[in-house]
């Protein structure tokens, strides 16, 4: 009961707010929005504490429930979900992009909420794919309508860019899903989990494995299916970036544990070197263009894919500390790139583009707070103890170095050490930008200076920062959760 | 309980930092407050300790790898705590007056005191993933406290480098520690140390029994030699970056551009000397691989020497400082290295202690010359001891232990025991005692000879002397704390928490004479010309560029990962992207070319297609079916 | 089934001329020629089946009937159309292409 | 009569609705010639067609999973030449609701009074040949209905008696009379390979077994798929589609796209359910079916693309769906035919709303809808879900599951050149609707809100298709399991 309202609530009021409240103005329209978003986290504190779950027929034909339920794998991405749609919505008190109605930027974002909180509920493969596919089109509004207003072309491209690319991912991955219904005659993620998926045979489960791996790659993105990502985060108001970054891609790495790992794992233990090898690269490929990256969106929107690189990583070594480090990567990432979107994209508002060539007054003379903030943003993307990031990582590199048994020891040790020049070379950029935004000289008095963070923004970037220093000061909280889980699928055969 | 005390209160000094860096007051009182009673947590351990005590952790459920994160108290790393604790405290006194005008005083305050959290981690630490926390909060800290004047451009350089060049050799570092952690399933030292030994009893008597030496080993489960000479190499590349030694060694000097009192922390107490603290964690299985204690030797044998020959001639006496920094950490790690495994690396963690106690003095009384000479060059610092008398007296002692003299202050007793250790290892094992041994003797000449010529310079006779004003009492407190204990130091040695041997007075006889002869040296243009004008005046702009290493670092790090960094961006976007752009392209093409055929809308053209189809579709299915 | 080899070349030398006619034809009553050829080769391949051996409902002997009505009722639509085509256009050649002009 | 066949008048409601519409209509036209210029005929034409369809629904939930059979021969044979099972009852339905909605275009877009009744009558008489199609079982009623349902539609477009519309119905009737050939040719060759007037699974897994009347019977299929293409709009069979639907009024265009599809799909189930019933492994069946589903897929979507012109782009979009149709017949196993079936209501339902906004707008341009959310909500609104549902994303969550259900079981049956093409056909199909759908979206002020045929007569006709359209469009999303039990 209450898990169906944590998915009905921000979806109907969201689609109000598209359809029938498009009409308000913004200031009960973000009110609305808000206090939205705000039940929404609670009833989501209140399925985690209740452990409440849905399950009724809905497809029968496809075999297929409405079934939505969280385990320890969901319900650190849903908290996170519910806790960056409250950020968001909040945001739109400092950010109100043009392009559009209010209330269907909102309710954009809420839909958005909705469909994430669906994807990380399902319990059934096929319901999964369907509340993956609701993303889609919020979000490519809010990318194409409420973007960057300055090039609506560039603007138009990235926004198909992200939902036609996605839709190649999504639909590829429905041919998985599809096969595995068909061979192993249930769609239930349970089921599949236990059992039902790993006694196929040896070749059907590299089918399925290699459209799901392929189709969900895209979503997180694994190089080279990654191009989509930074034109999308550069174009996208700050709310979007940060739901992109922090919510859509998880979708992706979250994906990959719930189908391919826990269901075909013989199939997915003969993709695992490819994807290893594909996560590696991204790490270090990431890395080396955010070091020549002119563009501060699209540097962390790079640096997004090397820290997604991290998580296949850790997801290919197949060991239970493996899975820890992913899931463990993933929710730092959401915080990390949802700070340090909510400060590029306050930048970006501030100066009009995020330009690093462009000279401007440093941020630990003009605007204190935000470069504090930016500061610990890119210390948490380095991967610095006691700050989100590291703990994914360390595991990640660990799990490469020490992969589960059936796979190849040299190669994932090769990986492993890859990975940690890329470790290297993400401070080398963290620096780098931190060198030009951050530190320099006192401005000229003449410049305008850049004001600092205040109100609300104030507010979204001290809860994302507090997170982030909790993440990295306490992962036993989130292992902890995360454990029972993991060593279940883990423990598959 | 105690451990995690001393490093929650730093970290919890650093987090009130920060929230109260508004108000210069209350941060000063938090910063000192909190450091005092750090200093209290840790002499109050040390007394305590007896025996090893481990506290336990949190614990992570990281899958199959074991994360007890727990930290361990021993009277060894008591003393360490206590004068990590101590020097800390005195560079936070000593900022509330140096730093007393900075508008960012309360974040140093707290980087300090989050710096100093780090390095007592890193010593208390009982599990390989809490020292690699400690390791690289410390980074970060150095980052921020040597760019902390970071409207200039040269100390932003500064920070950035000694920030990349640690973290890159920290690639080395991690792995060697996952390496390690992964070969027992767990990240606790002790769990680490156990399966990564070499079963000595084991295999001896299965030789006694007449096995062959390979037989012995299987049978005796021991661990793989080569990799575990590899995940140690990769530990000491860590080190190396991280204690500035060769070749990572250009970043220290040009870590001179933070504040002195950063440069005293960074030098005396934490960062520098870390890694001595965890290569003696590791050394049980340290001591059993060969190759790399070998690895380590050279390097460090290599690098004591450089360095101070670099200090030498150096024109900028805070400079001389550093690479005279670099030098004695060499020197300690020269005692891990060459330790005999019975020995132990508590010689070289002794030669810490004292290095902590003379540098911090040296340091803090040098940033005050500096300050009332303006500037910290050799000529504008000459005779600007004569400021203060705790000055004076502070560079006397604080060169005399520099220079190893023994008996009288603390640097000479550890510097002693050092060299015992080296002779030990050159006599036992099968280490690179020798070659220590050697570089050691060179070093103390080549230390006493800049150490002399250090003091010359500052107490030189000038006709204007330099004063200083407004000093307050607690700077001068501080100074002489240090001064006393530089003096009476080596005491520790009493106490019992470094296992080391008596040294001869032979020994003792042999190293005045090296001194002398530095000495010397170092006086053979006589009392009023600096020694380097006189003995190395060629030397010294090379000297000054540390050897052009940073064009070196440019040229074969920097430029080349830049350029590879340019074409994997131009790839990234015109290669990658290619595919998709391309793909785009072509269905737009595609469906031009489909409406182009379909322009003209002949019916004869629709009645064609359906023949056609017809046909087609016939032969296709008579095909397939046959 | 010897009997019936005549038959079936009939109907497949109608239903060729018919194509044939349909593909080389640009008049629409040509066409219209052309589909009755085709029609009738399979009327007789309908009536051949039948002789060969009765279905249930001799339908090889009824659909023919039905056919026939249908390309009846066929013949007279398209005349109609191919009438009023004629009337708007002025031609019935069917590689006339359309007067469409906003071709994309 | 009745000892000979029997004859169940209810089973039969769904036919003899509109065919009784079409004699009443006529007779009311021959009795009162001028009396209100026609005025009635539509609206009567339309009460007959919803009593049709509500006869064909209640066969559809009131039976169960039962199949209705009439006009069956007496035992020992008792061979049924109406059979209607759930499935066929539901497209019946579909057929005649269809059929409604382009008589409610028909009635806004003002015909010429002369035309009501005439237009009524045909459209009727199409209708009724398209229910019968969906439940004839035997090749002689087929052929008839069949062609009943065919030659008014194309009268149809002709009737509007424009220049460009009568070279849309040449290319039309040129086509469609290739097509009638090529279908009678077929039959003859089935009758010829089966030895069997009926469609039925049992002969044809016998005549499969035979090498010789195999291949007969592989060709008799090529002819049949090739005759219902063209009522399909399958490429190579498609070249017809775009021109008839430009140059005729969307009344008629919205009976081509809806009703005269759904027949073709009742139709093409026919036969293919027989084959399914005899269980082949036919690979040349597999490849008769798969070669025109891709080649519709990827010319309907590809051309899509790059049309400006509203209707024509649905006509292109017609024929990309009709691929999609066919996609999972290419499986040859028992859910396929319900998954077609089910994506063909999906489609007529949304394409009916999507011609009813572009009628009520009269936009002759994509651009000329820029904007058109804001200036008419409720066009807008059903214009944009029937694009969403078509392009199959949530929130028009049944076009999403009809997809899944349409690659179901050519993923099972591993028909893979099929699913790649599907996959490929959904994202050239989003960037497709998409397009429009940004369109809709974008702010009116770059353009006079004022469209060019702006509605300057009264539209209730097509409010009522839209709002019951989209109506139906949400129902659907939100239960889409409501559609699939009507077709079990």
């Amino acid at each position: 009961m209450v898990m169906s309202l944590l998915l009905a609530l921000p979806g109907a009021v969201g689609l109000w707010l598209v359809t029938g409240g498009r009409g308000l103005p913004v200031r009960p329209a973000r009110w609305v929005a808000a206090a939205t978003a705000a039940a929404t986290l609670v009833l989501a504190v209140v399925v985690v504490a209740l452990g409440s779950s849905v399950d009724r027929p809905w497809l029968p034909e496809l075999g297929m429930r409405w079934s939505f339920g969280l385990d320890g794998i969901s319900v650190p991405l849903v908290l996170l979900t519910a806790t960056i749609g409250l950020l968001v919505a909040a945001h739109a008190w400092a950010e109100m992009p043009t392009g559009g109605s209010p209330a269907t930027f909102l309710g954009c974002l809420l839909l958005v909420e909705a469909g994430a909180l669906a994807t990380f509920a399902a319990r059934d493969a096929v319901l999964f794919f369907v509340a993956f596919e609701v993303v889609l089109v919020p979000m490519w509004l809010l990318v194409g309508r409420y973007g960057d207003d300055h090039d609506p072309r560039a603007r138009a491209d990235a926004a198909h860019r992200f939902v036609l690319y996605t839709a190649v991912g999504s639909t590829t991955m429905l041919l998985g899903i599809l096969l595995l219904l068909a061979r192993a005659g249930t769609s239930d993620l349970r089921a599949l989990a236990d059992g039902a998926g790993g006694a196929l045979g040896g070749g059907t489960q590299l089918a399925v494995a290699a459209l799901l791996v392929l189709g969900l790659a895209v979503k997180v993105p694994v190089f080279p299916f990654h191009t989509w990502l930074p034109p999308a985060h550069t174009t996208a108001p700050t709310a979007g970036s940060v739901l992109l970054a922090a919510v859509l891609l998880k979708m992706g790495t979250y994906g990959l544990v719930r189908l391919p790992v826990a269901t075909v794992p013989d199939g997915f233990t003969r993709l695992a070197p490819v994807l290893a090898v594909a996560g590696t690269v991204g790490i270090v490929w990431g890395a080396l263009v955010c070091l020549v990256e002119r563009d501060l969106k699209r540097l962390i929107a790079y640096s997004s894919v090397a820290h997604m690189g991290f998580v296949v990583l850790a997801l290919a070594s197949g060991s239970e500390t493996g899975l820890q480090a992913a899931l463990y990567a993933n929710v730092a990432h959401g915080a990390v790139s949802a700070l340090l979107f909510v400060v590029v994209g306050g930048l970006k508002q501030r100066w009009g583009s995020v330009d690093l060539t462009v000279p401007r007054p440093a941020l630990r003379e003009t605007s204190p707070r935000l470069g504090f903030v930016l500061l610990l943003g890119l210390a948490a993307s380095l991967g610095l103890p006691g700050l989100a990031g590291f703990w994914g990582e360390f595991l990640a590199v660990y799990a490469a170095w020490d992969p589960a048994p059936e796979r190849s020891r040299a190669l994932f040790v090769a990986c492993a050490v890859a990975a940690a020049v890329g470790a290297a070379l993400a401070a080398a950029y963290a620096l780098r930008v931190a060198g030009i935004v951050w530190a320099g000289d006192r401005p000229d008095p003449e410049v305008a200076t850049t004001p600092d963070t205040s109100g609300v923004e104030r507010v979204v970037l001290g809860v994302l920062a507090v997170a982030v220093v909790g993440l990295g000061v306490a992962p036993m909280v989130l292992l902890g959760t995360t454990a029972d889980a993991v060593a279940r699928i883990g423990g598959g055969p | 309980m105690t451990p995690w005390l001393l490093v929650g209160l730093p970290v919890a000094a650093a987090v009130l930092g920060v929230a109260l860096r508004r108000n210069d007051l209350l941060a000063r009182a938090v910063a000192v407050g909190l450091g005092a009673a750090t200093l209290l947590v840790a002499v109050l351990a040390w007394a305590l300790a007896d025996g090893s005590a481990v506290s336990a952790g949190p614990g992570l459920r990281a899958g199959e790898l074991a994360v007890p994160l727990d930290l361990v108290l021993d009277p060894t790393r008591g003393a360490l705590a206590a004068v990590v604790a101590l020097v800390a405290l005195a560079v936070q006194v000593y900022s509330t007056w140096y730093l007393e005008t900075d508008d960012r005083y309360g974040q140093f305050a707290a980087t300090v005191s989050l710096f100093t959290g780090a390095m007592l981690l890193v010593v208390v630490s009982a599990d390989l993933l809490l020292t690699v926390v400690g390791w690289e909060v410390m980074g970060w800290c150095s980052y921020l406290l040597i760019g902390h004047w970071s409207r200039r451009a040269a100390a932003r350089r500064a920070a950035l480098k000694a920030f990349l060049v640690t973290r890159v050799a920290d690639i080395g570092f991690v792995l060697g520690i996952i390496g390690l952690a992964a070969g027992a399933g767990s990240t606790s030292l002790s769990a680490v140390l156990a399966p990564w030994r070499r079963p000595t009893a084991c295999i001896d008597a299965a030789l006694a029994d007449g096995a062959l030496a390979g037989e012995a080993l299987t049978a005796c489960g021991a661990p793989d030699g080569a990799l575990r000479a590899t995940l140690l190499v990769l530990v000491v590349v860590g080190i190396l970056g991280k204690s500035a030694q060769v070749p990572f060694q250009d970043w220290l000097a040009d870590a001179m551009e933070g504040p002195t009192p950063a440069s005293a922390l960074i030098h005396a107490a934490t960062m520098v000397a870390a890694g001595t603290v965890v290569l003696a964690a590791l050394f049980p299985v340290f001591a059993d691989s060969p190759a790399a204690r070998w690895f380590l030797g050279v390097a460090v044998a290599v690098t004591m020497l450089l360095a101070a020959l670099l200090a030498f001639a150096q024109t900028d006496l805070k400079r001389m400082l550093a690479w005279s920094t670099v030098s004695q950490v060499a020197v300690m790690l020269s005692a891990v290295a060459a330790a005999p495994p019975a020995d132990g690396a508590d010689a070289g963690l002794l030669h810490l202690w004292s290095h902590a106690l003379f540098k911090s003095l040296l340091f803090l009384a040098i940033g005050w010359a500096a300050l009332a000479a303006g500037g910290t060059a050799a000529m504008a610092l000459r005779g600007s001891a004569a400021a203060a008398p705790v000055l004076r007296t502070g560079f006397l002692v604080g060169f005399l232990s520099l220079a190893g003299v023994p008996l009288v202050v603390v640097g000479g007793l550890s510097k002693e025991h050092v060299l015992v250790t080296a002779w030990d290892g050159a006599v036992q094992a099968d280490g690179p005692g020798v070659l220590v041994l050697v570089a050691l003797v060179l070093t103390a000449a080549v230390t006493a000879a800049y150490s002399t010529r250090g003091y010359l310079v500052l107490t030189a006779h000038v006709r204007q002397q330099p004063t200083a004003t407004g000093v307050p009492a607690v700077v001068h407190g501080v100074l002489w704390v240090l001064v006393l204990l530089t003096v009476f130091g080596s005491l520790v040695v009493l106490t019992g928490s470094f296992a080391v041997h008596q040294v001869s007075a032979l020994w003792m006889l042999l190293s005045v004479l090296v001194i002398g002869v530095g000495v010397a040296v170092a006086l053979r243009g006589g009392f009023d010309r600096d020694p380097a004008q006189v003995l190395a005046r060629r030397f010294v702009p090379v000297a000054d560029a540390g050897l052009g290493v940073d064009l070196l670092y440019r040229r074969v790090v920097a430029t080349p990962v830049l350029r590879l960094a340019r074409l994997v961006a131009f790839v990234d976007t015109e290669v990658v992207d290619a595919y998709v752009r391309g793909s785009a392209v072509a269905t737009r093409a595609a469906g031009w070319a489909g409406a182009r055929l379909h322009r003209a809308e002949r019916p004869s053209a629709a009645v064609g297609l359906v023949l056609t189809g017809v046909v087609l579709l016939g032969a296709l299915g008579v095909l397939a079916w046959s | 089934m010897i009997h019936l080899l005549g038959p079936y070349l009939l109907a497949s030398a109608l239903v060729g001329l018919g194509v044939a006619g349909i593909a080389a034809r640009r008049n629409a009553v040509l066409l219209l020629v052309g589909i009755e050829l085709v029609l009738s080769g399979s009327l007789v391949l309908l009536v051949a089946t039948q002789a060969a051996g009765a279905d249930r409902w001799a339908a090889g002997s009824v659909l023919p009937l039905f056919v026939i009505t249908i390309a009846a009722a066929e013949v007279v639509v398209a005349l109609a159309v191919v009438l009023l085509v004629f009337r708007l256009r002025g031609t019935i050649d069917l590689d006339a292409p359309s007067a469409r002009e906003d071709v994309s | 009569m009745s000892d000979l066949v029997t004859i169940d008048w209810p089973v039969l409601a769904p036919a003899l609705a509109p065919a009784a519409g079409v004699v009443v209509v006529l007779v009311g036209d021959a009795a009162l010639p001028r009396r209100g210029g026609g005025r009635w005929a539509l609206p009567v034409a339309a009460v007959v067609l919803l009593l049709g369809a509500l006869a064909a629904a209640a066969a559809a939930v009131g039976a169960g999973a039962q199949t209705l059979r009439t006009l069956c021969l007496p035992a020992p044979d008792g061979a049924c030449l109406w059979t209607a099972g759930p499935r066929t009852s539901t497209l019946q339905a579909g057929i005649l609701l269809a059929a409604a909605a382009a008589l409610a275009l028909l009635h806004d877009g003002r015909p010429r009074p002369r035309d009501r009744a005439v237009s009524a009558t045909l459209l009727l008489a199409a209708t009724t040949g398209g229910v019968a199609v969906a439940a004839a079982s035997d090749l002689g009623s087929w052929l008839v209905a069949l062609e009943l349902a065919t030659v008014p539609a194309v009268a149809l477009v002709a009737l509007r008696g424009s220049r460009a519309a009568a070279h849309g119905a040449l290319t039309l009737l040129v086509t469609s009379l290739v097509s009638f050939a090529l279908l009678v040719l077929g039959a003859a060759l089935w009758l010829t390979a089966t030895g069997d007037a009926t469609f039925s699974a049992d002969t044809v897994a016998l005549a499969w077994a035979d090498p010789q009347r195999r291949a007969v019977l592989v060709l008799a299929v090529t002819l049949l798929v090739a005759g219902l293409g063209f009522k399909l709009s399958l490429v190579p069979f498609h070249a017809w589609t775009p021109q008839a639907y430009a140059t005729t009024d969307l009344g008629t265009a919205v009976f081509l796209a809806a009703a005269s599809k759904l027949a073709a799909v009742a139709a093409l189930l026919v036969p293919v359910a027989a084959i399914v019933g005899a269980g082949l492994d036919a690979p040349a069946l597999v490849v008769l079916l798969g070669v025109p589903a891709v080649a519709s897929l990827g010319l309907g979507t590809v051309v899509a693309l790059r049309q400006t012109d509203p209707v024509r782009l649905l006509a292109w979009s017609t024929i990309a769906q009709a691929g999609w149709i066919v996609v999972p017949l290419t499986a040859l196993d028992a859910p396929a035919l319900r998954a077609a079936a089910a994506y063909a209501l999906v489609y007529a339902a949304a394409t009916t709303v999507a011609f009813a906004a572009v009628a009520r707008t009269g936009a002759r341009t994509l651009e000329d809808h820029r904007g058109l959310l804001r200036r008419d909500p409720l066009a807008g609104g059903a214009l944009g879900l029937a694009l969403l549902v078509l392009a199959g994303l949530p929130p028009g969550v049944v076009g999403l599951v009809v997809k899944v259900l349409a690659l179901a079981p050519p993923v099972n049956a591993g028909v893979w050149p099929v699913v790649a093409a599907g996959v490929v056909a959904v994202v050239v199909g989003i960037a497709v609707y998409l397009r429009w759908f940004t369109v809709l979206l974008s702010g009116s002020g770059d353009r006079p809100a004022a469209s060019p045929a702006g509605p300057v007569v009264s539209q209730r006709a097509t409010r009522v298709v839209l709002v019951v359209g989209s109506a139906g469009l949400v129902l659907a999303s939100a239960l889409p399991t409501l559609l699939l039990d009507l077709l079990s």
